[in-house]
């Protein structure tokens, strides 16, 4: 049997039961990687129910930096879970490792040749040691970290502190924690040879400014420096906790140091329908307004997105999309709600996007939104999905610039609506679609107007006339088109050499770009990449499409959404981008992406050139 | 429903202490049917803004759909308004509130809006106790397409086209009460010193105030064999109590005999002075105030007046504990914690 | 001053005050054309509101058939409104006619030479000859209808027949009506010369088949035929009198002759989920079952809809599209629902739509949607809209074939349960992407299952395993491509000469189309013509979109919907199709059209042939 | 939480008139928390459908989202079931029994899935009389996404995180009765010869059957300061009745003193025999049944028992005059009215 022999660069994969605290303890191994100065990746993947099911935690270390799941088998893997273990003994690579509890004798038919399998009699060192049946169950977590600190040669006061850390506050738990890390770092160490083929060792060029974080934390620490002060939601995994982070940031950052009261307000609706309503109130009524939701949420919410587009009230509606249609699989990941919600709502609606990759960005684009909504007057949603939002990531830190004051759009005061003759809510005085607002009790005689889902004229009364109608839905058009200036631009990146080749992304698919070029650029294909940050489309977007052979579009979908949005809205031949979708469920591979190009790529002819280029010679 | 309205002020107009005439109060023309009862409502608006002297630019309009959610177009042109969804105008009133909580909040809806899509919505609202108005334009009926029963329509009545209605009536008064709403009252389309009374109490109160107004649809829900035509009205009403409502700065200590009414103080100060005329119920008393509407209801009796008032409630601000000061009062200063506290967020990342 | 002269092709616009009555006198005077073999096509213009408000009637007459909005000035005006009148004299065609009510005088200002202007005292007759203030109101409008006649030489004979066929039962209110029309008939005689300029005559060749109704009663018709038995509804504007026609048509057709109970139920609902919830349940339990709606209503439905599409529900909703978006023009109609409806709902949805063009289609349709709908066990939506809804249309009848047995699809009844060794609800036996069914209650020990939102494998048990998820939804692809070949096919139609241009157009734009095609053709245009009449498209259109060097999209929206999906769907090259929007809120005319296709085609330089035929020849 | 469920049937397990032994009545296996009050609550499904000898595929299971939304599954698999959209399975409850009147519908909810989102649809289905039997598996949190209040949490109870709730709770038992259902409980998870003499009443009963069934969250609402633990139950329970059954098959003319018990017979013939306890309101009356629930709720007092039964109340069907057989039993044959009558519909339109 030939081991795996690898340092810093490896997947191990826990198999535990849900409701056992088992994430936390998984959650310090991810942290101690960190803690190496090791780029980390971990995924959570969780069953839609509360304990006693199958759940996954998989976590890839790779000091190259890819942070894409890996998807293949698993270098190591540390299975708990009595219900999966055949499944789970079967996801160790050839030449890898499976840390189990032996306490009860494993099946000999499961025994594999090509593996090492080291059992640990775990459940019976917590028996012995524990009498608090909650703390056998938990402490079995803690026992399994200190077994693989041994085995993979993890520094041992690296989990110590880390320990010291999480427990500030309640230190009468720091000593049995440490403890149980101990008892499993001695075990295995008195059962096999440590360390075994797969080691770790503090990166060589750590980089020290990089966080560990989940982008639902960071969307929500976004909304608070955006200054988002009014908030209604409603429960739904997997955007939940960027509510509750929201409430922890604001109790920590919002609350008035003379009085006590809260610079905030956030309120649990009774669904998501109440949940945007309140976050419209709050923003007609000139406050920084969001919600958040997932999923059947965003269906619920469509009424309402609609109204806002028409009456065009500035609100962020943070959507966290999990695998569809209807309920679907709730705690798994997709992007699937590219079209419903770019065209959210009846009649002519469009609505502004922004595809967040990473939690810094989810932070940035948490606080832009409030900017692009109230200088568009429009609602603005955020794209993230649950793997970005649930799962920590590897990211650059969070920055905040003085020089960025608050964009509040185009805004009258009761001091210039006096200087005004006549105020027309929706005058299109500039000419870029966007019209001046006014808040709601400015000013005692000028200014007051009856906001509406109605059409209206320029001066926000009621009207039936068609040529008004038409005025005002093709000043929405224009306004569209005013905001491909204003949102986030694509990122490029070029490759050194001329490529001819082009990979067009967005969102998470961006932690598994840099392993995909590097396993194109293997085989010969050398592709540049152009990452979509915003809908409407820039016109970069438009122009970069047009300079290659052959453009990938990637997806987390079944239907090509993305693509279908730039065929449509750039009018791109559709036959001129290649849809990569990938929609099970789970992160998207390198691997995944790159076969797919290397299929798609080998099955243009070399007489196919796209029908583009074409036109472009016979012109 | 002339074609245009007059800007004329008579110079004799009645000022209040603003310096205002109820002209100041008024809104666009209405285009609803003439004669119908949510007019007069929206008549009764205006009169109790103008005798409580409100600003009416500090006043917000919200609603639903429905001829009685387009009625806050027609009072108070000076106040911004906000005609959201059929029935989802709790939620709307609900974070403008929390954007502001130094506007008067008015929500004006109908029984469809109201009892019907927007009854989750209703019952919502009223747990968070906040503080506004809310008035329901209650005809029964959908005025807007037609002539459907509501979830108001009383059991057993007809409709317009001969229907009769199996189901169960809801009383909204109930319900309001139930979901912990702290004024609760009824009024009707036809009886505008009542209302104008109810109304200004309703503004005065901090928290939940609903009032139910029977507005009889001259169109679609005023013939006989219907529960809310001016008729059935008339034969079915109650009136729990005479209410007079004493502004903080008039002078509430004209003596009156004990045993014939009852004073209540509302939290701003100002008093409500009740008289009873045939309830014997205490309308500060919750389980009071809900046998003798179940007892109403079993009877077929319409009681009106004020039903239900706990002056010393809580509105939503105190529930959430937020600032004294408007969060749409509030800057970048307020709000942004700034890079230094930032780094150290970071370092909890690390 | 020159006066029209025509005979049979004439526009008359009645203006009135809405809530007055004059709906009902109008429609006679439609009726009146239509009994004189005449094809007519009336248009209500009315406001948002129940009374007082401007309204307006719009009659057009053509012998030619040509049964769209004709859009330019009216040939004769009625009118009644003094809030109006303005604009109403206005629109009078050069060398038209105006028929007002002179009780009170015309301020002289809006005298016009060019037109004839026949003051009647209708007021003042109705004073007279009225005490009750309704029949005052009432009659008024009967007495301009009587007036009408006289004026284009409309026997009498037919208003009086149909005046006796309207009231029959209601007897008494006949003499007074005719009383009426007389008095309108014989007083614009003796004022002036009468008949004038503009007459009609008896067709020459009626159509003696012919119907005149509008598309929601034929709609609901279709719903009866069809066998709906379960409807849930929430009242707007325009789809109610869909649920009110089927109720009629209930009550008379389908009423238990032994007991007098009931062979359906309808209930109205608390709102559109309500509403869609119960077609949903109703259907789920074996039921044919529908819902109508409108606008908000549709967004409202977008989370069942998605339920419906994944649990694979076989419902019917009947759309009436109105101006969108938000509450937008309640009474105005538009084709803008077609990317909300085909894409409804959060995940990867794709929804069968269906788009009647004339009310005999909508009867079909409405039988047809319960075929498709439950052969393909999945939601069926019927697009109509406010004008084909609302409006009489001169159509062909409704026809049933006994030949065509309700298609209930794939259920398994008892009797095949008991031969099945195992059943599996989403097991694609078949390899069509359908599967079959069993209703709840079959047999006592097979067949039971849940039925849910989420993912589940062929057995429907519950699962989050990405490979069964992804099975599922390839099925779910494979099943929409297995629906192009069972609903409703194009109706294309070739002209004679060889055309190398095309239109696509969809719903009522179909009543402008042979005007517009006349119009083009006196400019030398020639054109072919595609009907879409389903989604998913049937191979035959991207097969004729390919046969034209230009083809031009016509939508009823601002967006080019229709054109966004052909795109989409087909993969045809956004730049091949040449979007034609009309998205006032007023039915499309022929003129818009012609004048647009002639604009892009002149456009067209000679060189700029279509990608696709370019890379045809490069092949 | 055993991994594999056996099918094994010991032989002399109970058969019931249909041969049936108990674990025919059986569903999947639970993935609910160990201890979790639903499973309670599936296993008293069982028992009571067992009892009543239902067949069990003529039962449909209908729900929303929710752990209790799910429960369903783990009990009668032998019947249909729709775990449909979060807080809007009320309609298509309604949807599936217009379309078969015949079958026995079993609805089960989240206080969440029927008090905040679905309050709306679940006022309206009992407005519609339905003929089905609604729990709400109520434990005053929201247990699926992991431990937020919902709207039957009590006021000022605290939240596992320690947050206090200040918003009015929904008493969904008098709500029930509010909106004209007709036969109305409360039982808790821990109480299963309760919670089965209720069940089989309610399925016996014609028309809107609500129980009301207190569910205790292990894993988020079982602290102290819950209004949901089983320890706050114990405190504040106040038994109003002791029940039983007796279905029409039986002896029901036992004698028994008259002034001990009232006997309530219902529609089909079966009886429900209440035994007083602590209380003296008479279930068969409205008022009674209302101003106990508000007087409990007032004092802190959680009542249990069946709290309101009207044997006389009509089914949505009665409401509707839907033919008897079922809807989904019609054929071409009876629904298309033909090309002849066609003809003169055509006619009529020319
Ligand atoms: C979502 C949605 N559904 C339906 C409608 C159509 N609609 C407009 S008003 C109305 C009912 C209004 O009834 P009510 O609230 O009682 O007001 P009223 O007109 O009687 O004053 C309905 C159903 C709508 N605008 N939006
Ligand atoms: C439209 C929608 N919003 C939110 C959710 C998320 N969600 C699932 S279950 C649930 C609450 C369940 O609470 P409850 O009904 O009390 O059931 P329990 O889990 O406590 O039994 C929520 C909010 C959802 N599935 N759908
Ligand atoms: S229809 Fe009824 S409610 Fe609407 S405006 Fe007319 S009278 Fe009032
Ligand atoms: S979370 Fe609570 S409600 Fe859900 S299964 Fe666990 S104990 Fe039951
Ligand atoms: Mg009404
Ligand atoms: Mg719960």
């Amino acid at each position: 049997m030939k081991m795996i022999k690898s340092v810093n660069e490896f997947v191990v994969r826990f198999a535990n039961v849900n409701g056992t605290g088992s994430a936390s303890a998984n959650g310090l191994f991810a942290k101690a990687m960190f803690k190496l100065g090791l780029p980390v990746s971990p995924k959570n993947i969780f069953p839609s129910n509360i304990q006693g099911m199958p759940t996954f935690y998989e976590v890839r270390v790779s000091e190259k930096g890819y942070m894409g799941r890996r998807g293949d088998l698993a270098d190591i893997v540390v299975a708990m879970n009595g219900q999966s273990i055949v499944g789970d003994i079967q996801n160790v690579m050839p030449g890898g490792y499976l840390v189990y509890d032996n306490t009860r004798k494993l099946d000999p038919a499961l025994h594999r040749d090509d593996i090492t399998m080291i059992g640990i009699p775990i459940t019976e060192i917590c028996l012995r040691e524990y009498q608090d049946p909650k703390q056998r169950m938990l402490f079995k977590n803690v026992i399994y970290i200190g077994a693989l600190a041994a085995l993979i040669d993890l520094e041992f006061q690296i989990l110590v502190d880390l320990i010291s850390k999480q427990f500030k506050g309640k230190e009468k738990l720091i000593a049995p924690n440490i403890h149980a890390l101990e008892m499993g770092y001695q075990n295995v160490k008195s059962l096999v040879e440590c360390p075994i083929g797969i080691r770790v060792r503090a990166a060589k060029n750590p980089n020290t400014e990089a966080i560990l974080v989940d982008g639902n934390a960071a969307a929500a620490l976004g909304a608070v420096y955006g200054g988002a002060t009014v908030c209604g939601w409603y429960p739904i995994t997997p955007s939940t906790s960027v509510i509750e982070n929201f409430g922890t940031y604001c109790d920590r950052l919002r609350i008035d140091p003379v009085d006590g009261t809260k610079n905030f307000a956030i309120m649990q609706a009774e669904d998501e329908l109440s949940a945007i309503g309140i976050a419209i109130g709050g923003a007609w009524n000139g406050c920084r307004s969001f919600t958040s939701t997932s999923g059947p949420g965003i269906s619920l919410m469509s009424e309402f997105l609609g109204l806002a587009y028409f009456a065009e009230i500035p609100i962020v509606l943070i959507n966290i999309q999990r695998a569809g249609p209807s309920t679907g699989m709730p705690t798994r990941t997709q992007q699937s709600d590219v079209l419903s919600c770019a065209y959210a709502s009846h009649g002519d609606t469009k609505q502004v996007l922004l595809f967040p990759s990473s939690p810094a960005e989810c932070f940035e684009m948490g606080a832009d939104a409030f900017d692009f909504a109230e200088r568009l007057q429009t609602p603005v949603i955020m794209m993230s999905d649950l793997n970005l939002g649930m799962n920590d990531h590897y990211s650059r830190p969070f920055t905040w610039s003085k020089k960025r004051p608050y964009d509040r759009g185009k805004v009258l005061n009761a001091e210039q609506l006096e200087s005004i003759e006549k105020f027309g809510r929706y005058l299109d005085v500039d000419g870029d679609g966007i019209c001046y607002r006014t808040i709601p009790g400015a000013h005692p005689t000028k200014g007051a107007y009856f906001t509406r889902g109605t059409s209206r004229d320029a001066f926000a009364i009621y009207t039936e006339k068609g040529e008004e109608y038409v005025k005002n839905m093709d000043r929405l058009t224009r306004k569209f088109k005013t905001a491909e200036n204003i949102i986030s631009r694509p990122e490029i990146t070029k490759s050194k050499t001329k490529a001819r080749h082009a990979i067009v992304y967005y969102g998470t698919t961006d932690e598994a770009m840099s392993e995909t070029v590097d396993l194109l650029a293997k085989a010969g294909v050398v592709v540049d990449l152009l990452r979509i940050r915003a809908f409407p489309f820039h016109s970069d977007i438009d122009q970069f499409i047009g300079d290659y052979e052959q453009v990938f579009v990637v997806d987390q979908n079944r239907d090509a959404q993305m693509k279908t949005l730039l065929v449509n809205e750039l009018a791109i031949a559709p036959n001129d981008l290649h849809p990569i979708c990938n929609y099970d469920g789970l992160p998207i591979t390198a691997e995944f992406i790159a076969q797919k190009v290397m299929a798609l790529q080998a099955d243009s002819a070399p007489g196919s050139k796209k029908s583009k280029a074409s036109m472009g010679e016979m012109a | 429903m002339s074609y245009k309205k007059s800007h004329f002020q008579h110079p004799s107009l009645k000022r209040n202490e603003l310096g205002l005439t109820y002209r100041d109060y008024e809104g666009s023309l209405s285009t609803l049917c003439a004669g119908c009862g949510h007019d007069a409502i929206s008549a009764a608006v205006v009169q109790a803004c103008h005798e409580l002297s409100l600003p009416p630019h500090r006043v917000a309009k919200m609603s639903g759909i429905g001829c009685s959610s387009k009625a806050p177009t027609y009072f108070l042109g000076q106040a911004h308004g906000f005609n959201s969804v059929h029935g989802r105008m709790p939620s709307v009133a609900t974070g403008a509130n929390m954007a502001n909580r130094d506007l008067v909040y008015i929500g004006m809806s109908g029984d469809g809006d109201t009892s019907n899509i927007g009854f989750g919505q209703f019952a919502h609202v009223i747990r968070r106790q906040m503080n506004m108005m809310y008035i329901v334009a209650n005809n029964g009926v959908y005025g807007l397409t037609k002539g459907q029963s509501s979830a108001t329509a009383k059991m057993g009545s007809t409709s317009k086209k001969g229907a009769v209605n199996p189901l169960a009536d809801i009383d909204l008064a109930t319900i309001a009460i139930d979901m912990g709403a702290t004024f609760v009252a009824r009024g009707f389309s036809g009886d505008t010193a009542q209302l104008v009374t109810l109304m200004k109490a309703a503004m005065a109160h901090r928290g939940f105030a609903f009032i139910d107004i029977v507005s009889p649809c001259v169109t679609f829900n005023n013939h006989k064999g219907s529960g809310y035509s001016f008729d059935y009205f008339r034969e079915h009403a109650e009136l729990v109590n005479m209410s007079d409502f004493i502004p903080i700065r008039e002078d509430i200590l004209v003596e009156v005999p004990e045993n014939e009414v009852r004073e209540v103080i509302l939290h701003d100060g100002s008093m409500i002075r009740l008289k009873h005329v045939a309830h014997e119920h205490d309308e500060t008393n919750r389980l009071d105030a809900l046998s003798a509407l179940h007892k109403a209801h079993h009877d077929d009796t319409v009681l009106t007046g004020l039903l239900y008032v706990d002056p010393n409630a809580e509105d939503m601000h105190d529930v959430l504990g937020t600032a004294a000061r408007p969060l749409n009062d509030l800057t970048e200063k307020e709000l942004c914690p700034g890079m230094s506290i930032l780094d150290s967020i970071n370092n909890g990342f690390r």
